[in-house]
């Protein structure tokens, strides 16, 4: 089992939603954050003094997925969330020791 | 509109009101074609006095209609984000439905002539067909905005766990029956009406107990029926704090309360007298009195000066002078809101101890200062104070919590034994407003942003 | 101001009013020295009816100014946080702007004597010059306050994607040139002008088609033009849900709008006349009928009360007894509010279904309603109903269509052909506030707090 | 209230003002009793014009009331959303502390008679009891709310920073003695005063120096005294920006700013004349040009149309036209108002460049707008200007400047080294809502949604 | 080491809290989230336009613990966190090299 | 490449940020959360009921870095989040499989 976390642009949500389903996920957990990086974000303006917001809106999309549709998850990732600019995001996949489902105590991958 | 029709509807609809052309600069008041005489002249006078008791009472009436805004704000502040739709269709019904209601049934029952008991007549407005005389109209609709301001006070104590088809039936009970019947007994024969409290000198100039106390007890009543919020209060029954959601919008609702209420207390002259300039200033100083009272006692009491108790001083304050704002002197109204500031704050205090869950303290402000305001009224009686004026005082205030507390606890407990007066607790905690209206107060926006995440 | 400084006022500004002094206890509307004659007497009347006429005139324009903050609150509630800022500084400079354009030529086009077709004269306020009659200042800032109310109309159903700079030019348009030649039509008679549609007897008392429909139908040609917003309807043209980001907001600027449509409607008599009973009773049983009628209809047709759909519907109970608020009953009121109110809901549902993408329902509240309003106006006048009557009402409903829609719908397609009249998609999604603004309507809080996450 | 007790009221309180009764149908202006004589209905002319006096001065100061909330909503708007419940607060005493200390001294300071310095008696309303005029009432009720404004002009300037308590002694020492000084030498005579300034004959109509120089000068000492809020400045002094947590706070704050405006200047007749017309014109003239310039000017030299600039600007505006709105002609209302849009906002570039952190402006706004309106009433004058009025008026704006900062300057000194003025750094970062008051303006809804994450 | 992410319905984070005291704990870490799987929204409705909301309202709770009483703590979840409806949440183990308190520079075991 | 997770108070994050770029870090996902730990809350009073706020507004800083700078980064969080008051926070090392750059589908190390 690995741990996926995406992060996207927040209005490409759906489409990476759906993308995620067609690779047969199931259940997913969105935080919204704020990115630093690259991307520079449109310079404001308050009163007169100029600031540039460095850190943007962004979405992370955290998914739990068993090895076998590790690979498929993260072509959806990037064909979904990619526009090619700036600021797109990144995927990480991290190791995960095991998952419980709450609701049944199922434990691990038939816990996904 | 064109000068056509202006004559046109001064014909056919309104006594004729030549003024209406005033601005075109012919002479109006005064019939323009024979010579003034001192007959018609003086005619002319009383005319244009009526005039300015017409565009005071409209104006005070207009000015009390945006209390409901202001009810709406500081209930919706001093609750959750998740029941903010709710209280404010609750609002906006206690207005809408409370308009209709008391034009097809209440005004009649209020201030129709009848058995002494209350009005049997008079309903629809019907008696401009046979009298001609639009005072009806500008006194209806000042009276109109009294009742939808007594039936909203409910919608804050019973706020974030009440089913919305029962509130409405609340609405349609208090300001078609509850309300109207205690008026009728005190405030009847400002119009064709006239009741037996009145008639012993009663003394509620703008309705400290007619309009809040009465509202105060229903509130009572419905939060001691419904019972407390999910979680207000621990198993061992000590209260939890539930922060309100908004309180910009509070201090927002509070301050066009006491705006409304310059309208609700000098519009109670429903006439152009030099009487509203103290009515005015008393009304002012108590609001300011309480506000001040209510902050040091929370901050005395409770280590801070707390923003919510201030915020009921003020309106502490303003129910107090409510019922004296006419026959007290300045100096008095200080002392009145100065009482009422901190007795608002141990009666908040109060009813959390017994357990009596009341959101935004709608008991204390409008029930508990009410019926100090009705005392006050005697105790500080400018023209001097005797045993007769407080007994009789004494008299509307119980009565005004018999009458409203018993008729709403009962109402309440049938409609909880028939359709049920409470939401689910899975609705409770998820909130009203999804299930109640389907709505959300505050849109997920990044959610909602070229609709990610929803699904038509 | 010292007594100095007013009684040179009044000398050298504007006519005598030595009343102006009146609190000072010195005689002031009749002459003091010479004792007072019948006819001195007599014009002194006139004088302190004049004074009456005045006063209510400026506070029902002042009623009618706040209704600015009305429809910024509803139509920020409505649309999404990210362009809060935009619509806030639209309805700004619908009022600043408007107030101006409408100070330099508006007012001439509309009420100044002209060829029938529109007023040539009286530009910037020049007549005061010639006739040194001060009614020229409360009438010109009651019609101000009229033609921004027209103005801002536009700004909800064009929500969310409009340029700054091109809704810029469409306010100067049609405050300065589309709304007052109608208005010289429909109006020009309460001043100097005069129009074929009042002559014809066009009932529209405060302007249910004079200032709603113009408005709701220069909305539905710009909604047109621009076409709907990202994400708003699916590929294959079915609507998505895209939730407004503040109810309370929209709740408090429906309170405000019915309580400056007081203002609106009584104050259209431009007179302290008996006459303002009648129609506020009207005004406020319509738009209460409206809320009730309209949340019915939703909860019917849509399963839930919806809240955006009641506030639509007490709005559109105003609009709707606009301009019938004086010829008809309290019982008609009701009657057209019930039809407003269920109207409007079909109506959102109508545009919806032809992808006319209208965030805050404007062209179905004050189009289509005060089209309705109007024809209501001919159908329930109390001076009984005439196929002459509903003729002309039809006339003036289809005249302001043709005339609003048409001018609109070319106005904004060539600027749609010249500067562009929409942002681009990366704007849009970003909002309308960072782009056109520099500004965001809410600070991000954390990251503002010691200015981190910023650098200057 | 029942007839019974209205005449009662009348006879105890109130000289007889029979038309209390008017709309029973009954003569009231007029003794009904003998046949009117020419000089009886002189009088009662003379008593219903005085009747409509008392509205409009009533109305008006109700308007200004409401000021108080536009404030409340500007200042909280544009500060950040940990201290929205103090600037809540401090409005609410600005009003409240404010209306009791005017009550005691201030009005006594300001009108009563006095040795030319100030007034030294009058105090608590007392000269009702000799005079038996209620007309002290409707004018100590317009007088209290432009103190209670003068005052809470310094609450914006200082947000964010500053002790409740020690804000709360600024507001009884400004509102008691700092501002009723000044205004007993420029409106002394209004009353029972009079002033040195008046009597050379400085024009300030409706107060751009006695009230908003005066406020603008002693927030400029308050907020050199407090300093800048942490990270505000560079440590190389670059300010930094610190948005407002809600601009649409912002916005309807300064819509009701407007609204009650015009109470502000055409109320200052204090009686109901043809002079209002022109004073509202005026006044709605020159508030829209300064939105407008201010708005030009902060794209022009700003890149963007910032909404917080354009705000300012319409107050701009405002203020500028406070002093001449009564001797003005429209066309120069607008050349004021767009002096004072550009004006404001290179003055709060420059204070920021000073280093003085000023969060709303209220410096530039109030002072320096304040400052330019008091000479361009001289240099506009419809009457004609003279080296001699400029000088009158040059005089007056540099004296408000000396006093009010000189004396708010000492006293924050001298607080500052007592009880000391700033809240710690600590307390600054986490906010002063928990800190002063132990509330959140914001609860943290899923955390209190079922009191969650609290322990009582 | 392990860090163990309890995805929770909001209203039971003070038994969560209460019940992960009990099992040891002296610190967690929660955010708000929005979590999508089985358990379907309430439909709304907006202006006669109907939509599901598929994004619900959930709490992550973060806490890092000893090997010794990881169990404790997963079981501490499971009883705290359990109403046997769809939508009770995922508890997900993973495994971390270090943790540092930031106030006296400790690391490891003694820095949780 | 390591994850690092640090968990700081909200008014540090100008000063941590710096320190993070000054490691070489050019991109960072920052989240608003609430910590409970050993720092208490001022105590609050709503109306009379007195109560303590648990959760506190912290900062979580996500970092994905290249071993070799693993070290500076967290001293980096050391130096620039340290008061030495109670809440400080912490910082978390946890292993990652693989990182994406979405916009240019590069993987590994080069992705970061
Ligand atoms: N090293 C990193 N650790 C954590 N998050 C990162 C890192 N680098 C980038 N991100 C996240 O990815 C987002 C996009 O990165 P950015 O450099 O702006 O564009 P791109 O990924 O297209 O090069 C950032 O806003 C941030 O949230
Ligand atoms: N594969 C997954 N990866 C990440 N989070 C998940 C995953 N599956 C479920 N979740 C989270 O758990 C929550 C509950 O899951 P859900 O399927 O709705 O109910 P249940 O867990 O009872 O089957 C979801 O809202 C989501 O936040
Ligand atoms: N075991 C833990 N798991 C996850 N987060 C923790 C843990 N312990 C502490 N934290 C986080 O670190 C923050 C600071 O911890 P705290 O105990 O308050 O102070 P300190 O770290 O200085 O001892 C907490 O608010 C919480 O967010």
């Amino acid at each position: 089992m690995k741990k996926v976390e995406g992060i996207i642009r927040p209005h490409l949500l759906e489409s990476v939603k759906t993308a995620l389903q067609d690779a047969g996920v199931v259940g997913m957990t969105v935080t919204e954050v704020k990115g630093f990086g690259r991307q520079k974000g449109q310079p404001e303006s308050y009163r007169g003094t100029e600031y540039k917001v460095e850190f943007l809106p962004k979405l992370k999309v955290e998914v739990v997925v068993a090895e076998a549709i590790l690979e498929d998850v993260v072509s959806a990732f990037l064909a979904a969330a990619k526009t090619g600019k700036f600021g797109d995001g990144k995927v990480f996949v991290s190791p995960l020791d095991d998952v419980i489902r709450i609701r049944t105590e199922e434990r691990g991958e038939s816990a996904i | 509109m064109s000068r056509h029709i202006r004559t046109f509807v001064s014909r056919i609809l309104l006594p004729v009101s030549a003024a209406a052309a005033a601005w075109l600069g012919v002479p109006t008041v005064l019939e323009a074609q024979d010579a003034p005489t001192l007959e018609s002249t003086a005619a002319a006078i009383e005319l244009v006095q009526r005039h300015a008791d017409f565009l005071w009472t409209l104006l005070a009436a207009i000015l009390v209609f945006l209390m409901q805004a202001g009810f709406s704000l500081i209930e919706a502040g001093m609750t959750r984000a998740k029941n903010a739709v709710n209280i404010c269709m609750k609002n906006l019904m206690d207005l809408s439905m409370g308009s209709l209601v008391f034009w097809l049934v209440g005004f009649g029952i209020m201030f129709g002539p009848g058995g002494g008991w209350f009005g049997t007549s008079g309903f629809m407005l019907s008696d401009y067909a046979t009298d001609q005389d639009p005072w009806l109209y500008v006194f209806w609709i000042f009276q109109t905005v009294f009742a939808a301001t007594a039936a909203t006070i409910v919608s804050g104590a019973m706020a974030e766990r009440t089913k919305f088809t029962t509130y409405m039936m609340y609405t349609v009970f208090l300001t078609g029956f509850v309300y109207p019947v205690f008026g009728s007994w005190a405030w009847g024969s400002l119009y064709k009406g006239g009741g037996w409290l009145e008639g012993l000198g009663f003394i509620d100039f703008a309705g400290s107990t007619v309009v809040h106390s009465v509202g105060g007890w229903a509130a009572l009543a419905g939060a001691i029926v419904i019972g407390p919020r999910l979680g207000r209060f621990t198993v061992d029954g000590r209260p939890r704090a539930m922060p309100g959601h908004n309180l910009v919008y509070a201090t927002l609702g509070m301050f066009i309360l006491w705006f409304g209420w310059f309208g609700f207390n000098a519009g109670s002259t429903t006439a152009a007298t030099m009487d509203i300039a103290l009515i005015a200033v008393n009304t002012n100083l108590s609001a300011a009195a309480g506000a001040v009272a209510a902050m040091v006692t929370a901050w005395t009491f409770l280590k801070k000066p707390d923003a919510t108790m201030t915020i009921n001083g003020a309106l502490a304050g303003l129910v107090g002078i409510t019922a004296g704002c006419a026959n007290v002197t300045p100096g008095a109204s200080v002392l009145i809101g100065l009482t009422a500031g901190a007795l608002v704050v141990f009666s908040v205090l109060f009813f959390d101890r017994r357990q009596i869950d009341d959101p935004v303290g709608a008991i204390s402000v409008h029930g508990v200062c009410g019926a100090w305001g009705t005392l006050a009224a005697g105790l500080f009686n400018a023209g001097g104070v005797t045993l007769a004026i407080i007994g009789v005082q004494l008299v509307g205030i119980v009565v005004a919590f018999l009458w409203a507390f018993t008729t709403m606890f009962v109402f309440f407990k049938l409609v909880d034994m028939t359709f049920g007066i409470r939401v689910s607790p899975e609705e409770e905690i998820a909130g009203l407003d999804a299930f109640e209206h389907g709505n959300e107060a505050y849109g997920p926006d990044t959610f909602s942003s070229s609709a990610a995440g929803i699904t038509a």
